[in-house]
């Protein structure tokens, strides 16, 4: 049986990162992983957005791909819509330094889609019981 | 996001609550409050993260900036009853080596 | 400005239910509603839900789309996907009775898409601080 | 979901104490189990909802349908401590009326 597919998008602003944050404490409660694991989750994707809307060039929708497996949680996070100038960004690589540190910790596997400097996607997962 | 704060002038410190979520929507007030009692009154600072359930990058980001302005005239940024999970990120991201962090109860 | 949308999407499967819940939770938390209106918001979209799932012929996919404006709250639940006959629904009519009363209570409006006597999409919404 | 049952043999009741949520995804759990102890000794149900913090329709359903086989032999339902917002429900759907609910504490 292929994968359970679950998105969810909400437009690239800062008040609706909470919203995913959520969004990701269900999807991991669901397939089991335990409290602290759903806390590193739900931090990871909040990162990522963050990374992804903290650009030069940022796009005006987010959407956030959870791909359920039996021992797996993969979440792709990706930029849509239009990509424009940023009016909200810090541009802070120091920024940025930190969230690749929380998501390389709290995830098992963490890849970026880089095109032209910018962030497009982020793709990571994280398997469940280790 | 930030529940309560007092100066001590016996000690020069302000002694700050923080409480619920400190992330990238709320940031920039959470900045702009520590900035202004930097300016109100330089001193040291202590932060209280027994009702902080959550703080992300970019709150990281603001206590860096206000770390950066506190060390300007020889101060510094005491945190406290941080929840592990929260702790956690603060040593992940190193920042357990800028910022005094504090296990446990230390109530003045 | 045109209002701020954001789309869930799951598998018509009762385990992923909760995650709308949550979802809805966390939109209608953002937007600003208070703790009574939150309860009521993810107990209509779980009730929307239901109907959907619970027919004779049900689809494989929900798509949940918020749509969020100053003093409101719009939510439309559509099925999506491959439409087949129904292996865990209970056809039961007393049942989709009961969501029918909770929904109607709960929102200001709801309007129900059918086609072939069977409900394709159920529209709702609910003004902020009435 | 079910955190607890006993039956009292000299009442003939049983005490059930529901947590948690009720949904579409555990109530044919729940079915099962309520149906499994109205077959193991028919009784009385008293349901103590102190600890349950959602209930669906498709929970509500359940509930009737063990009403229906507890009148079979005469027996009731009751339901205890519910919270406000699930009270509600019961009015909404009228089963406020099939089912005896009881406001405030009534520990035995
Ligand atoms: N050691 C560090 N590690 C990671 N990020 C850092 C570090 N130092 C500074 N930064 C970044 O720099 C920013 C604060 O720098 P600062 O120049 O004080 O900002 P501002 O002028 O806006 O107050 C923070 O947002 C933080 O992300
Ligand atoms: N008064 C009612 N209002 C709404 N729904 C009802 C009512 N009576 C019965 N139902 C529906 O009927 C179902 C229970 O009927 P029942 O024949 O006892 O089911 P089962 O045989 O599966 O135990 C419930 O799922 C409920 O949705």
């Amino acid at each position: 049986m292929s994968s359970d597919l679950i998105t969810l998008s909400v437009p690239a602003k800062p008040e609706y990162v909470m919203i995913t944050r959520l969004t990701s404490a269900a999807v991991a409660t669901r397939i089991g992983f335990d409290v602290d694991q759903i806390e590193d989750i739900k931090m990871a994707v909040a990162e990522a957005i963050i990374m992804i809307i903290n650009q030069l060039i940022s796009p005006d929708k987010l959407l956030v791909i959870f791909s359920l497996e039996p021992k797996l949680i993969s979440v792709k996070i990706l930029g849509e819509g239009n990509w424009d100038s940023n009016d909200i960004s810090t541009h802070d690589l120091g920024q940025a330094q930190l969230s690749k540190y929380i998501l390389g910790s709290m995830m098992d596997k963490v890849e970026y889609q880089i095109d032209n400097g910018t962030i497009q996607a982020i793709l990571m997962h994280k398997n469940l019981g280790v | 996001m930030v529940l309560d704060e007092r100066f001590d002038s016996v000690t020069g410190t302000w002694y700050i609550s923080l409480d619920g979520e400190i992330d990238i929507y709320n940031a920039p007030e959470f900045k702009e409050r520590l900035h202004q009692l930097i300016q109100r009154q330089s001193g040291n600072f202590v932060l209280d993260c027994r009702g902080l359930n959550y703080i992300d990058s970019t709150g990281l980001g603001v206590l860096i900036s206000a770390l950066r302005r506190v060390k300007e005239y020889g101060g510094e940024i005491k945190i406290q009853n941080l929840k592990p999970y929260l702790k956690k990120i603060f040593v992940i991201t190193g920042l357990d080596k800028i910022f005094t962090i504090e296990v446990g109860n230390h109530e003045q």
